[in-house]
């Protein structure tokens, strides 16, 4: 019988993040969702970006794999693809989400293939100290941007909505709980599930600090049954006032590994490689 | 080829060229026709000249058929079936004295009369009376074989089995029984327009030791039999052949193809899978190679086992598609940013394009990075006969892949553990007590992130160890020809056919060759290079491209000796090489 | 340093070293100080060590200044400002004998019991002084430039003069007093505690002739001096310092810098922009530069003007994002799909930074491609000193781009047209009778798409002879030490400096050497390495990676007399060569 | 007095696209838009990606740009920047914008910079031989495909729509007419303009063809006002039954050139370029 997890089971190494930054909040809930679920850390993979969120699996316990900037979501799905056994959780940042990895985001969205994706929403590319970046509020004065950025924030949340996801949703670093309930949530759901974490970069965000977003947040309440409405979620997705948090959406279609893997009951990485011959000696056949 | 009373001398080698419009169905008819001469047990090879445009441009496909081995198409005709009369203008520098044409179009008749007595040509009606007869035009390429079967004095019965293949199953017995008075009325209309004495007899053999196919296919079967579980690829000429043959065909072996929306995603993706456990392959070619650098620095850094199929095209950039080069010879070596550990192997035929990619499998799990397969369109796209089957037995090694057994043995388990081979034991994520980070930063033994400069420096050692452990794993280049020579030919992939039968030809003028076929260009082999040009006093580097990347190479791992006269034979239009082309070079070269 | 009664040696070179944590201020304490240092009119270098970690870890920083221009720092240091315990144990090893240290932390007078006689150490509160008096502990930097400032015997008034300088336009008067109070503080503390004897006073000199800046400034100054008005660039260290320079200050001169989604998009806009006119630029490094593989090639296809800085970081793959090294040498030449003419530029200093940016708009326009500006970390973003002006006076040369007058002269226009040169008249879009199409396919000289093998040949002779057209344009190689010196020493880029330092060791020592400095990585100076190779005995290649890209691009294009000793001296750990390392290496090559 | 532009006017050389192609329409309509409004090709440039699609330069004269598959988007951008003045169109392909190309054009859409993008959304990828593209219909059976296509389609403009995009529009190449009337809108656009058109592929996609759209669209009867109305627009692109054609939202707010460019007089590839020692010399100073 395995051992009952508690935290401790998820800690690698103590994180050295700035003082208070958000993802101090993230690693807590993730922690809690997994202890809820009481999930092993060898059935779980975490595949992260290149940002400070990218340090991740440094400091949470499972199988981890720091890759490229932008491309969290493929190396997460070819991990899924061939093991969904495994809880395949892939955490980006809004660089990496956003701006240079959106296409992937969203194709995976499309494709609705069971992945939890939590973007680290922290308005801001830190890692490189601090240019501007596209969810970054309009007029943000950076480095990049020193006379206030021009564009409007983009919302990854009403793209994925858009582009098929079957599971949005958005939390807050400070509000480490109904982060934990939203990750447990997303953990839980059949297809795609994308969370958007809106989290304080202390350094580099002035702006977007946890007294202004308990200013600027409204939390759902909804223990009980998920809302299933499209022109729901937009019109929550549109709100210009708040940041709606909470399952912006959730709905079950057939995901990507039912429709396309050949077999249910094992898992490609799984299986035993043997040259085959006779199967291939009988293909070549064909071409005589 | 020669004509001797009312019945043509027999021939052990005959050249077919069809010319017409993209649309026209040109690469349909000859890719049946070539069938149906290997069927004939003749060794048959192609070669395709497509536009990269839908429908249109003028198109042309050689199908080359002897009785000895060959790789490829000759420069000269015997035998030119053009679908309409511009092709056939066009091609007419290509013929053959006593050639043959066949024509549809009604000023076939007019064109005739500029030919040399040498060369006569027919008009033969396809389109119209497809189109009367069968209610679609595409039946004239049925008609087309019918007249071609005439000509060549083939035998009905190979034919219909043919069609019977073709269709039967897809689309039913209907469609075979027009198909097959397709073929009969070609055969008729040819028979009424064109005298006995221009026939071709050709012998049937026995055929089954053989088998007809591309170098993307025989990759893909490769791919197969080396347990390759999941491909992930975005479409692009000339590569995906590769993973659309996998796709009907893999869920057999229990895997998986999955088109991707882009070249960073296939990668990627192949990545993720070979970190999870899978055997994982991508393939793609010139413009999305460039677009995979970045993550081959990944696999190498992370430690990755991925396969990488390139079939190389027209560059730069988008180039030609449609047309082959050897353009992108150094890309995988000297690409990317960052110095890693890669191997990149170059088949040279189709059983090498089998073989490496169960070596590419193999190499890449027992040295943990990426393996490329580099070949071009005129291998990867062309069809050729090969000895079936094209290996006979074959293995699989998955290296230091350890079991859940072999894991509780090892404690801690530290991913990149330093070794004394710089290979560490790899774990499959899921594996309780093997739990670990991969990462593309630089990093301890433990996969953490480390910046400390004694680490970086084991670290790189580590990694690129590897290669030299992995050393004898790799083909070596294949010698060939007459070792005592003087004229040393250095060459890689796709030009080693025509070099071969070049060198036949030079031998008949009394001019030894020897030959040395690199087989993998990295790491390169350096020492073998070096022997091999011992003793040589002229070494002439043959290549399909501008700048001579090979040469570059070469140079670049072995000191010449300053005596040693150096050349290259380039070609960087978008045509291969012929043995005819190869022969006259050489032959200037050495009379120099 | 050696000290004599109560007053130290005079000195014209001194190195210091701050150690701390990401997120002391170690960065910003250095930068003030070498600034400093250089309006004492002294060369002040600096080299900076920090982790890819934005708060936390260690982090070393050093200023060396010297009477004398230099380029590096060394490996040993006079003076150490440890911002905690950590730092000062960490580089107890690189103390000069006559060391004093500075040490924020109660364990400061424990630890020093564990030096040399040699070494002197001192408790200097830092942090809690600061948070009491000026409420943040931000202010502890200042301080600290307060103490150096009393331990180098520096004036007062320059120091204030900086203060101002740094706050007064941003933060205004109040802000300008704290600082100024806390540089006092920090002298003060010092004087208390430290003994007179333990002091340097170094000498002041006029300073106006010289300036202080990174390589990336440089480049970036060079840019805007060669009429760059248009940068679309992603973030990436450390590159960034380039276009985030640039981004308050091309207004004034009528452009606009953009911050894009990612380097596939910033090279194509690029493109885009030059296409349509302008002098367009984009940088980047490692990860960035294998993304821009696809659209270097479209630049060197559609014959667009594009410059591309790549400044060097630590690979392969994320690699050590904030380190330095040469590892990416061969990408640029060899890298990307298919064969187009392109041209790398290797600046080894900060006024060759600026000038080489220059000159690559110029070469860009003249010969219509893509040319790379290749530098490394430690040139792009360490601090060096260099003389004012970095240039007198340079030129913008458009080549051959039409205005609409020349245009109509021109009938009809043809954009590829095919000249002696390989060089075509160029027209930008919105010109009345200019209308052409650009295109990334294999073309005729109208742009239109062209298969035509003779057309592709053509065009291919076209597009790579404008490289030889070119030639004379490119900066040669620098020819620095003893012509006819045995021992020949080629290396590029900031290995420069450190070579040039260690020669002059080797001098003292009897040992001439002779250092080719390549400037022009590609197209490959080989007749001018040929030559410099000629009479030499003994090639040292001096490279900051591992597989020796440099010698292995030498081999690839000039051929060695077998009796030459070929040697590389290399280095790969994350830090620059220093001249100490160099002067070793060359020491024990020679002593072979 | 500039000469009066007729369709001639805008003719390089005759398309080589399979008879009955849609993309023969959308040259149709783009000529007809382009007289009406008056064009002159001079000041219009056409950027185009890699594939059928991206021939259109060689049927339609005006400067053109035929770049690489799916960097359709900023290489228009990148031109339009230094020279506003130039009519900029992008010509995409639903594989060039909406599978390798998708990132740029959101990006470019919350950006706001007035480009006209035309997607030919044939939902197939033509030219490399008829694989399923994003937008192929779920089922589509393909060389790539062989079992049908498992994901549902993508909507491009339901996620331009998401990413601030002020204008976007449907139009189907069967619908000459229509089509111009769109194209001369779109062109009209002070913002980031889209267009998708529905257009057979004849070769490759056997599904959706004439016939098929007839009883699949829907247009819009919109010659007086256009729609303001983020709901109304996710609306219409969520219908299941019928593709909605026409602009489906059309608004303003300040481009991106007009926010960073620094001089609206002057562009910036119309600068005539000097040394600027002067002003160069002052900025080196301040390194003093
Ligand atoms: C291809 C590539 N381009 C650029 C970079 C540099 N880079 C590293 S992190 C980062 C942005 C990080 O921003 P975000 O994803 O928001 O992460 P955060 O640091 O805010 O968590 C960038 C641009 C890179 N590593 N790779
Ligand atoms: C980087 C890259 N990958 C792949 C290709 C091959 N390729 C050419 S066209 C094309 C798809 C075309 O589809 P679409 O954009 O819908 O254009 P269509 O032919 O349907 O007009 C692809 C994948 C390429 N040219 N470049
Ligand atoms: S820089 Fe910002 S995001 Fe990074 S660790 Fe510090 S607070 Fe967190
Ligand atoms: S293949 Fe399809 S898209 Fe391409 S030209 Fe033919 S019909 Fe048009
Ligand atoms: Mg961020
Ligand atoms: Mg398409």
């Amino acid at each position: 019988m395995p051992a009952i997890k508690n935290k401790d089971s998820f800690s690698r190494k103590p994180p050295t993040w700035c003082p208070g930054c958000g993802l101090y909040g993230i690693l807590e809930a993730m922690k809690r969702a997994a202890v809820s679920l009481q999930l092993d850390p060898a059935s779980m993979v975490i595949v992260t970006g290149i940002g400070c969120h990218g340090r991740f699996p440094n400091y949470f316990l499972s199988y981890g794999f720091h890759g490229l900037h932008g491309r969290v979501v493929p190396v997460a799905s070819g991990i899924k693809l061939v093991n969904p056994e495994l809880k395949v959780i892939g955490l980006s940042g809004d660089g990496d989400a956003y701006s240079i990895g959106l296409n992937h985001l969203l194709h995976a969205a499309r494709r609705n293939l069971s992945l939890l994706i939590l973007v680290v929403n922290n308005r801001v590319f830190a890692l490189t100290q601090g240019q501007a970046s596209p969810t970054s509020p309009r007029g943000f004065i950076s480095i990049s941007t020193p006379q206030g950025k021009v564009e409007p924030p983009l919302d990854g949340l009403k793209l994925a909505l858009g582009a098929g996801a079957t599971f949005i949703a958005r939390g807050f670093s400070g509000e480490v709980d109904h982060l934990a309930f939203l990750i447990e949530r997303g953990l839980n759901h059949r297809g795609f599930a994308l969370i958007d974490v809106l989290s304080p970069c202390v350094t580099y965000n002035k702006i977007n600090t946890y007294d202004w977003y308990k200013k600027h947040i409204e939390i759902l309440n909804q223990h009980k049954s998920m809302p299933e409405d499209l022109n729901q979620a937009w019109s929550w997705l549109n709100r210009e006032d708040k940041f709606i948090l909470g399952v912006l959406y959730s709905a079950t279609r057939e995901t990507l590994e039912e429709m396309i893997l050949p077999d249910k009951r094992k898992t490609i990485a799984g299986l035993e490689l043997r040259p085959e011959v006779e199967k291939v000696m009988a293909l070549m056949e064909k071409f005589k | 080829m020669t004509k001797e009373g009312g019945k043509r001398q027999a021939t052990g080698d005959i050249s077919i060229l069809i010319g017409g419009k993209a649309g026209d169905g040109v690469l349909f008819t000859g890719n049946i026709l070539a069938r149906l001469l290997k069927r004939y047990g003749w060794w048959a090879v192609t070669y395709r000249d497509f536009p990269s445009n839908i429908r249109g441009e003028p198109t042309r496909y050689f199908v080359r058929a002897s009785q000895e081995r060959i790789e490829n198409r000759r420069e000269r005709v015997d035998l030119l079936l053009a679908f309409d009369c511009e092709a056939l203008v066009r091609h007419m520098p290509a013929l053959n004295s006593g050639a043959v044409i066949l024509c549809d179009g009604a000023d076939a008749a007019i064109l005739s009369h500029s030919l040399s007595s040498e060369i006569s040509s027919f008009a033969l009606p396809l389109r119209q009376p497809a189109r009367e007869k069968f209610g679609h035009e595409i039946y004239k390429n049925m008609m087309a074989i019918g007249a071609l079967g005439y000509l060549l004095g083939l035998e009905i019965r190979p034919v219909e089995d043919m069609v019977r293949d073709l269709f039967l199953e897809r689309k039913g017995e209907a469609v075979v029984e027009a198909n097959l008075r397709a073929v009969r009325l070609g055969y008729e209309l040819a028979q009424k327009g064109i005298p006995q004495e221009k026939r071709w007899f050709l012998p049937r053999f026995p055929h089954d030791s053989k088998i007809i196919l591309m170098g993307d296919e025989a990759i893909a079967l490769g791919a197969l039999a080396a347990g390759c579980r999941f491909f992930a690829a975005y479409p692009i000429c000339p590569a995906s052949e590769i993973w659309q043959w996998l796709t009907p065909r893999i869920k057999d072996f229990g895997g998986v193809v999955i088109q991707v929306e882009d070249e960073l995603a296939a990668l990627n993706m192949v990545i993720g899978a070979a970190f999870a456990g899978a055997r994982a392959m991508t393939s793609t070619s010139g413009p999305g190679a460039s677009l995979m650098m970045e993550a081959f620095s990944l696999a190498g850094m992370a430690e990755v086992p991925v396969v990488i199929a390139h079939v190389q095209r027209v560059g730069p950039s988008t180039g030609m598609p449609t047309k082959t080069q050897q353009g992108d010879l150094l890309q995988w070596i000297f690409g990317s940013h960052g110095e890693f550990p890669r191997i990149v192997l170059a088949p040279g035929n189709l059983e090498e394009c089998f073989h490496f990619t169960i070596d590419a499998f193999n190499l890449a799990e027992k040295f943990q990075g990426p393996v490329v397969i580099l070949i071009d369109l005129d291998l990867g796209q062309n069809l050729r006969t090969a000895e079936f089957p094209l290996a006979e037995g074959w293995t699989i090694d998955r290296g230091k892949l350890l079991s859940p057994a072999e894991l509780l043995k090892i404690k801690p388990y530290k991913r990149y553990e330093i070794t004394d081979d710089g290979i560490s034991p790899r774990v499959i994520p899921g594996t309780p007590e093997g739990i670990h980070l991969v990462e593309s930063v630089e990093h301890g033994e433990d996969g953490l992130r480390s910046e400390d400069p004694d680490i970086r420096e084991k670290m790189m050692g580590k990694r690129m160890r590897k290669l030299k452990a992995i050393a004898p794993d790799l083909p070596p280049p294949t010698l060939f020809g007459f070792p005592e020579a003087e004229t040393a030919v250095i060459a890689v992939g796709s030009t080693r056919g025509p070099i071969l039968e070049a060198m036949k030809y030079m031998e008949k003028e009394g001019k030894p060759i020897k030959f040395l076929q690199l087989r993998t260009l990295w790491p390169f082999p350096a020492e073998v290079v070096s022997r091999f040009l011992q003793k040589a006093r002229h070494l002439v580097v043959i290549e399909n491209n501008f700048t001579g990347q090979l040469l570059a190479l070469i140079k670049s791992q072995v000191i010449f000796d300053p005596a040693l006269k150096v050349e290259g034979l380039r070609k960087f239009s978008p045509d291969n090489f012929t043995p005819d082309e190869i022969f006259r070079g050489l032959k200037e070269i050495c009379q120099q």
